[in-house]
């Protein structure tokens, strides 16, 4: 994990490992990680975290490996066990799903470091790199809340899992914060375990339309690929639409639907990947749990597009109070 | 040559043709992608440097293997009598769930924990699988149609079971949501010691899971009633001519019924071996989609035990290289396209190869009465 | 005559239950269940599930299952995806009908050339196809390739370059928009037509107006021209067929391969739907095609209603949870008639009898479908929110609850799924 | 094409050194016939001498091995019958070709079918069929679907199907093997008809009096080899015939003296059926008053009232045109479907028995349709064996089948049944149809069962294997079996039985001596022609 030391990047939990820091470590760094289903090319959070690596390919000179799993997704504790075969060492699972997989693999491999994105920390070789959807989700209400005059707003999550729901929780608490009467539809496209929600992109419009349709001005989305019918469903009725993950104004390629998104939830995992990449060689053991939140800017609104500037100042009242603690948002609906 | 030996060389043979007609194919397809076939072939069986590795990726192949055994037997016996129970995958889901649920709620010693647990889970599965049954003897609904819709009914309802009322504590900061953890007594004890035995390192992970021995007496066991039982005649006979079936008193109603349910009961088992073995509760990551896998497989194996066996362990081989090829920058969509084709092709070999025996077979037989010798009249 | 009859059947049944609709809609003041919006979501989901069982039913009027459809479908996505980026709409469309074609010739080859088994063979299409897109996907969408650049990624492909028509009624739904300021004022039955109409009249793709055009266009081919009836044969009586020097062969071949280009132009208007393909988006629409076509009885006409039935619950249950409770209500008042249709035949005077009424067994099915009805209510009244995963599978329970009450009329073609070889008896 | 021409000097049909070999087996060798134009040509020979599968050559359907087609005079090579429709051949088949789920219309007219403006036109078809219908006496209504339709309806159908497509040449591969005497005549009315009109007939049969009667040339076949081709007027005798069809002295099914017990092995008393599913008796209604009630609303009874008794040492003949209930009688009996009345075997009441249960109790079943019934035919012999008898010994020894014994009883019903197999372990589709009937006779009679139904039991067998088995059923009547048999060989039925019902419309109409009935009276009643029941 990053150790406590400079630079803006710092998690604001910092593990408390620096006591136990050793000497960097010697040798070539040889990274491995291994993608969530979906797998690289996924336009989001997978090639976020590849992001990540391939910085600290160019920047520390690292060695990379990276891995999908199948379909099923059954084979994650695999990919995790070649890697470590292969002689990768540190290596990182990408998705909350890795959760239990790692653990197992880091007491098989105490000698190797992991980590973890989206879930806890359960071994003393696991780092738990988690990030603050909830207050990025936050600003993003706050936001939406603020442009829409009438104060209603909509939240289309793809799969109704504990993460998507942090989405909600902090989205939905940002925009009580600015409109306490605030109408604020949501819908989730499909039950936990069944991932095709975040594929549906015709269930994402059809849902959104109807937030649309009853007079919402602005939908926010935590739905993967679903997302897309989120945008289109705002462009035809000419509304706003805030997207996630990434800068999704810069991502998705269609000049009519770039301009709905009003802004994007960022959530940096390749800021993640890389700190962690940059602590393991600077000697950091895991055991703890690293949270990028607002205070790193590991999570945050974009502002590209500059329709956001507006209200820049209610935006920045949130974030000062959230990094200084006055605002706790919760992570729960 | 007896006539049973064969046709069962001539089975191989086409086996044999089928598959190399299929790496024909993936290399073409490899080619395309840019990528080397003999590469991509060293990566299927690149099984590791170290002999640590080694018995890893056994393990791996063999523990993915069971459940597609486990799942191949479930859709077999449908299959045999012609009836087509495509709701393997949800019978197996719901089943899975119910019996990690309430093998977390009580603790016994394991010789009874376990066995409750799996009977639990054939129960599920086999009532599960009585609904397109009665569907089907009741009213005449298609079971294609009735599964099909009822696997998507299992898996939200699977979803909403372990979201609602049997979900278990779990860690903060972890997000999968899982049924309560089994206790110890109900974890399988795995087979780890066949590999010390030689002198080999244990594997990691679950290690070798022992469940894999419910499935070789499962798959014995299925035979014996499949080939040798009156049940097992009836099947073959409903599946071979329904009518004469019915006309030497095979009731079809209480066949079509036994025989879902059994396949049902079977299917209940598919999730079991990864529940009791490796994970030790029922998760949102449970593995998905093996009662579609388990139709590949069984077709592959001609709903026959031991050409399941040898299906699931080639798609397990197949499946298990998912790494290594992505090592060798191999796109690994190559294996599905590769088993997707190797069905395809072993099954339309199939028709022929059977074919070939069926002719040469009457030829036989002709040939035996010397009825081809025309008789020579002058006109 | 018949035809006539049955048109206006046809005719007071649809006014019946618009009729209901309307009521439930009322009592439980959920405006959504007749929505314009709900109906063009509705329009949108049912449309690919109609296509892919159009897709089933020419399949298996020439006697062959096609349960590959699902495979079929999944090609004509990722080949619409690729053409449409690259040359537009129509390319889109041309690409996506020849993918799915190709499946349906795979199909046909397996099925009609080596007589495999129909059921498994379409196992290995479902199998190849989503196998097939992911490479192709892997090895022309990956980074550094102009697609890449375009927006593409391992599950997406770029969006469709330019625009698919869209039309609409003039007047009545766009402009002044009629049917939009009549489904405003909620009245009693008025709105809720123009809800419907409006709904699927608006804005209305010209792909949706290919696929309803499809419908008739198909029950013509099949069931008014020479064409027609000679495939029909062969899905019927093959050796008749063969003897009346049908080329048997030919005609399967040719129905499989239209079928699978039906599955792909399903494929293709989910495509058009979000401009782009994105893996896994055909979820499973071509099964419950499969279903629909034999909701329908084989018949285009049913398999429209199937696939609208179905489409319709999806939109209902994405757009208002809420609004799926009162499907309880709807079913207690069709359960409500039912049961005074059949009072009404037992206490009327002076008939001869219907024999066999009057069983036990008929007041046994009396009793149970008052109960059912109370239950249907109390539940209608109790439940405002069910949990999310049982909304879910409404569609899916409705259509088991429907193929239960109609499977016993099915009709399907004599020698559907039968394995024929040329010159072989049966 | 100029058959009607006076010339006679060219054949309509010429075929010339025609060989076709099946694996196994030469269906035809070096044929050579000449058909002349205008003339009704019988073809006859054994089962299996290969007659339909000439015409199948000739209608293309087949591609012969070797061998010359010439019509009119003209040499032609058939690579589908499309081809053979195109010269002006037309084919009936020896088994329906009909499409249940299609109108007659429609069965007419497909693969000939007129157009408009890429429509089917309906009306000009329409007007043809009738047309045609009426010219040649041949009525069927244009809009029913085959399925509603009788046999000789279809029969019907099938001969317009030829006409349909204008046809010079007909080929009737045994048109009258499932119509009655009357039909019969009806039937060839209309062929003597056609020919008037200058039309070829080629005609299969194996009823010779049939063939005598209507035939100007007759060519016999055995063992796919012409051995004669004579005009009418050569042949004096249907005895002669059948000696050069044979080569031997025919085999008659004479039932000697009187095996009839006093104790009923099987009654069956008032059986009925609907037409459109079982359903329970309303309590307190009989099943008469039932019966009547469902006639009073125009429904159909599959059967009606059926009441007989066997005894033990009694053959029970049942004749009837096809589809008058003769198969719901034996399903009923057989418990495969539902039916009111009662049925007792030896006393007992077995009308809510399963049909396990029934064959059990020593029931015993042969088919009317072997390869639908009876067979698995992609099973071996042995397992064929167990069919039907899983519960009973010796193939069984508790919830195992015992594989030993079943092959052991195999090869005993292979011995004394005679069937010409390699071994037990063939396969049943390997067998010749009679080889394959020998094999289920001999599962049925093993176990030694109380009551036999035996359906056809020597249809499409030849002669020998036709003579084993009736020397077979009459050395079990001789142990006290009692059988039903049902065929649609009169002769068969006349010459086996002790007593003679029929069935007409779902009712026992008529009882008959078979000592003093003759084949066409017997089809008096068949057909309704005949009502009085003077007999009964
Ligand atoms: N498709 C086929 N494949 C193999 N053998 C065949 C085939 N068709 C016919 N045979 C065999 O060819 C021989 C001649 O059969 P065919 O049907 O022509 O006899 P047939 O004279 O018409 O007999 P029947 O009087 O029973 O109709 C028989 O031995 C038959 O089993
Ligand atoms: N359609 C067919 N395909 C393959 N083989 C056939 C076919 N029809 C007949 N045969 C073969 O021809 C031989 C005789 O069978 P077949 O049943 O035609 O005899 P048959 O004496 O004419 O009796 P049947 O009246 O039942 O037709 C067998 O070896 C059978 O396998
Ligand atoms: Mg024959
Ligand atoms: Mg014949």
């Amino acid at each position: 994990a990053c150790g406590g030391s400079g630079g803006g990047t710092t998690a604001s939990t910092a593990p408390s490992s620096g006591a136990a820091s050793e000497a960097p470590q010697e040798g070539a760094l040889k990274v491995g990680l291994a993608f969530d289903v979906g797998g690289r090319g996924d336009k989001s959070f997978n090639d976020a975290a590849y992001a990540g690596l391939e910085k600290a390919k160019t920047d520390l000179k690292a060695e990379i490996k990276e891995l999908s799993p199948a379909g099923d997704g059954s084979n994650r504790g695999d990919l995790l066990r070649q890697l470590a075969d292969a002689g990768y060492n540190p290596i990182i699972g990408v998705g909350f799903a890795y959760g239990e997989d790692i653990k197992k693999a880091a007491t098989e491999y105490p000698e190797i470091q992991f980590a973890v994105v989206d879930s806890a920390s359960n071994a003393p070789n696991v780092t738990g790199l988690l990030f603050a959807e909830e207050q990025g989700s936050y600003l993003a209400g706050v936001a939406a809340a603020t442009k829409a005059k009438s104060g209603h707003v909509g939240f289309v999550g793809g799969v109704e899992n504990d993460l998507i729901k942090k989405f909600e929780a902090g989205f939905v608490a940002g925009v009580k914060s600015v409109k306490k009467d605030a109408k604020i539809d949501i819908k989730y496209l499909t039950p936990d375990g069944d991932f095709s929600g975040f594929k549906a992109p015709d269930k994402g419009k059809v849902a959104a339309e109807k937030m649309f349709q009853d007079g919402a001005e602005i939908v926010y989305h935590a739905s993967g690929d679903s997302g897309l019918g989120v945008f289109q469903a705002a462009a035809a009725a000419k509304k706003k639409a805030i997207g996630v993950d990434s800068d999704q104004r810069l991502t998705v390629k269609e000049a009519d639907l770039q301009s709905v998104i009003m802004t994007s939830m960022i959530k940096r995992v390749d800021v993640g990947v890389f700190e962690f990449i940059k602590a393991f060689q600077g000697g950091a053991k895991g055991g703890s749990n690293v949270t990028y939140d607002l205070k790193v800017d590991g999570v945050g609104l974009a502002t590209t597009g500059g329709e956001v500037d507006d209200i820049k100042t209610e935006i920045d009242a949130a974030r000062e109070k959230i990094v200084s603690g006055e605002i706790q948002v919760p992570s729960k609906p | 040559m007896p006539a049973g030996l064969y046709r069962a060389l001539l089975t191989l043979a086409g086996a044999v043709v089928a598959i190399v007609l299929a790496i024909a194919i993936s290399s073409v397809a490899i080619l395309a992608a840019g990528a080397n076939p003999g590469d991509a072939f060293a990566a299927f069986f690149n099984f590791g440097e170290t002999t640590r590795a080694v018995v890893n990726s056994i393990t791996t192949m063999l523990n993915r293997a069971v459940p597609l055994f486990i799942a191949g037997l479930a859709v077999a016996v449908g299959f045999r009598m012609n009836l087509f129970n495509i709701g393997v995958e949800g019978q197996y889901r719901l089943a899975a769930v119910v019996a990690a649920f309430v093998g977390s709620t009580f603790v016994a010693p394991a010789w009874v924990q376990i066995p409750v647990i799996i009977v639990v889970a054939a129960a599920v599965g086999g009532l599960y699988a009585l609904i397109p049954a009665v569907m089907k003897v009741g009213r005449g609904v298609n079971e294609v149609i009735s599964t099909i819709m009822l696997n998507y009914i299992a898996i939200n309802l699977a979803a909403f079971l372990v979201r609602g009322p049997f979900v278990g504590p779990r860690p903060a900061g972890q997000l999968t949501i899982s049924t309560p953890q089994l206790p110890e007594s109900a974890w399988f004890p795995n087979l780890n010691f066949i590999f010390e035995m030689f002198g080999l390192p244990a594997p990691r992970g679950g290690g070798l899971w022992g469940f894999l021995v419910v499935a070789i007496l499962l798959g014995i066991g299925l035979w014996i009633v499949l080939e040798r039982t009156r049940f097992g005649f009836d099947i073959k006979a409903s599946g071979l001519n329904a009518s004469a079936a019915l006309a030497s008193g095979v009731n079809p109603k209480k066949m079509v019924i036994s025989a879902m349910v059994l396949s049902g009961a079977i299917a209940g088992l598919i999730g079991l071996p990864e529940i009791l073995g490796s994970t030790h509760a029922y998760n949102t990551n449970f593995t998905p989609g093996l009662g579609f896998l388990g139709i590949a497989v069984a077709l592959l194996g001609r709903n026959k035990p031991a050409g399941i066996a040898i299906a699931a362990l080639l798609f397990a081989f197949l499946d298990r290289a998912q790494g290594p090829l992505q090592f060798a920058n191999v796109p690994p969509s190559v294996i599905v396209i590769m088993q997707g084709v190797i069905v395809l092709l072993v099954v339309i070999f199939n028709e022929i190869t059977s074919r070939m025996a069926l002719r040469s077979e009457e030829r036989r037989a002709a040939r035996r009465l010397g009825t081809d010798k025309p008789v020579e009249v002058a006109a | 005559m018949t035809r006539v009859r049955k048109y206006h059947l046809a005719l007071i049944g649809v006014s019946m239950l618009i009729l209901i609709v309307s009521v439930v809609r009322v009592i439980s003041g959920q405006n959504d269940i007749t929505s314009s919006g709900t109906f063009t979501a509705a329009l949108m989901l049912s449309v690919p599930i109609g296509l892919a069982g159009l897709g089933g039913l020419w399949a298996e009027r020439a006697g062959v299952v096609n349960i590959g459809l699902e495979g079929m479908m999944v090609l004509g996505t990722w080949f619409a995806g690729w053409a449409g980026y690259q040359w537009g709409p129509f390319a889109a469309v041309v690409a996506g009908l020849l993918a799915g074609a190709l499946g349906g010739l795979i199909h046909a080859i397996a099925t009609v050339g080596f007589g495999v088994d129909h059921i498994i063979s379409g196992v290995a299409i479902n199998l190849v196809g989503p196998g097939i897109t992911r490479f192709l996907s892997e090895v022309l969408y990956k980074e550094g390739t102009p697609a890449a650049e375009a927006g593409a990624g391992i599950t997406t492909s770029p969006a469709m370059s330019g625009e698919a028509w869209h039309l609409s009624l003039p007047w009545l739904s766009s402009g002044p928009d009629l049917f939009g300021t009549l489904e405003r004022t909620h009245w009693f039955l008025i709105s809720d037509l123009a809800g419907i109409l409006g709904g699927l009249t608006r804005n209305v793709d010209v792909l949706v107006v290919l696929a309803i055009i499809l419908i008739p266009l198909t029950f013509f081919v099949l069931w008014h021209t020479a064409f027609g009836l000679r495939l029909r044969s062969v899905g019927e009586n093959p050796w008749a067929a063969e003897s009346l020097g049908v080329n048997v062969y030919g005609y399967k071949y040719i129905a499989v391969v239209i079928s699978g280009a039906m599955a792909g132009l399903g494929g293709v208007f989910l495509v058009f739907g979000v401009t782009k393909y994105v893996e896994g988006q055909t979820a499973g629409k071509g099964f419950i095609g499969l279903a629909a076509m034999i909701f329908g009885n084989w018949r285009p006409g049913g398999l429209a209603l199937g696939a609208s039935l179905f489409g319709y619950a999806d939109a209902l249950k994405i757009r208002t949870s809420g609004a799926v409770t009162s499907i309880f209500l709807f079913g207690a008042i069709l359960l409500l008639f039912y049961l005074g249709n059949k009072i009404r035949l037992l206490v009327r005077p002076n008939q001869p009898v219907e024999l066999g009424g009057r069983t036990a067994k008929d007041y046994t099915i009396m009793a149970g479908a008052a109960a059912a009805a109370v239950i249907l209510i109390w539940m209608w009244m109790v439940i405002d929110q069910l949990p999310n995963e049982l909304v879910f599978i409404t569609p899916h329970v409705l259509t088991l609850l429907v193929l239960l009450v109609a499977s016993q009329r099915l009709r399907m073609p004599k020698a559907d799924g039968v394995r024929y070889r040329r010159g072989e008896q049966h | 094409m100029s058959s009607d021409t006076l010339a006679p000097a060219r054949p309509a049909v010429e075929l010339e050194g025609i060989t076709k070999r099946f694996p196994g087996v030469v269906a035809n060798h070096d044929i050579r016939l000449a058909i002349q134009p205008g003339t009704v040509h019988a073809i006859c020979g054994e089962n299996g001498a290969g007659k339909s599968t000439l015409m199948k050559i000739l209608y293309g359907m087949q591609k012969p091995d070797e061998g010359q087609i010439r019509v009119n005079g003209t040499d032609v090579t058939f690579r589908s019958p499309s081809d053979a429709i195109n010269v002006g051949i037309g084919m009936v088949h020896q088994h329906f070709m009909l499409a249940d789920n299609l109108t007659v219309l429609e069965n007419i007219v497909l693969g000939a079918e007129p157009k408009r403006a890429g429509r089917l036109d309906v009306a000009r078809a329409r007007k043809r069929i009738k047309e045609l219908a009426e010219a040649h006496g041949l009525r069927v209504d244009p809009d029913r679907l085959v399925e509603d339709l009788g046999v000789g309806d279809r029969q019907r159908v099938e001969i317009l199907k030829v006409l349909y497509r204008g046809a010079r040449i007909l080929i009737l591969d045994e048109p009258t093997a499932v119509l009655v005497p009357q039909e019969v005549e009806e039937l060839f009315d209309n062929l003597r008809e056609l020919k008037a009109e200058g039309l070829t007939v080629i005609f299969i049969s194996h009823k010779l009096d049939e063939v005598l009667g209507i035939a100007d040339a007759i060519t016999v076949i055995r063992r796919g080899t012409t051995v004669a081709s004579l005009p009418r007027s050569e042949i004096s005798s249907a005895r002669q015939l059948a000696e050069l069809m044979v080569g031997s002295e025919l085999p008659t099914p004479e039932t000697r003296e009187s095996t009839v017990t006093e104790t009923v092995a099987l009654k069956v008393d008032g059986l009925s059926m609907e037409s459109d599913g079982f359903r329970p008796v309303p309590k307190g209604t009989s099943i008469r008053l039932y019966a009547d009630k469902l006639k009073a609303e125009g429904k159909r009874l599959l059967l009606d009232d059926v009441s007989f008794e066997i005894h033990k040492g009694e053959i029970l003949g049942i004749a009837g045109v096809e589809g008058n209930g003769q198969s719901e009688l034996i399903e009923a009996i057989m418990g495969i479907r539902q039916a009111h009345g009662g049925i007792s075997l030896a006393g007992q009441d077995i009308s809510a028995w399963s049909t396990l249960k029934r064959r059990e109790s020593g029931i015993g079943y042969i088919p009317e349709d072997r390869h639908r019934q009876g067979l698995l035919l992609e099973a071996s012999l042995w397992e064929n064996r167990v069919l039907g008898h899983q519960t009973q010994k010796p193939a069984r020894s508790g919830i195992w089948i015992n594989r030993r014994a079943a092959r052991a009883d195999t090869q005993r019903i292979i011995r004394e049944y005679d069937v010409r197999t390699p071994g037990a372990d063939t396969l049943a589709l390997a067998l010749s149809g009679g080889n394959q009937q020998k094999l289920i006779v001999g599962r049925e009679m093993s176990g030694e069962p109380a009551f036999l139904i035996a359906a056809h039991p020597t249809r499409g067998v030849d002669v020998g294997a036709q003579a084993a088995i009736w020397d077979h059923l009459r050395d079990a009547r001789a142990a006290g079996l009692a059988v039903l048999l049902i065929s649609a060989d009169l002769d068969e039925l006349i010459g086996l039985s002790d007593t003679l019902h029929v069935i007409y419309r779902g009712r026992l109409v008529a009882r008959l001596d078979p000592s003093d009935v003759t084949p066409e009276r017997l089809g008096g009643y068949m057909t309704g022609a005949i009502t009085a029941t003077e007999e009964m």
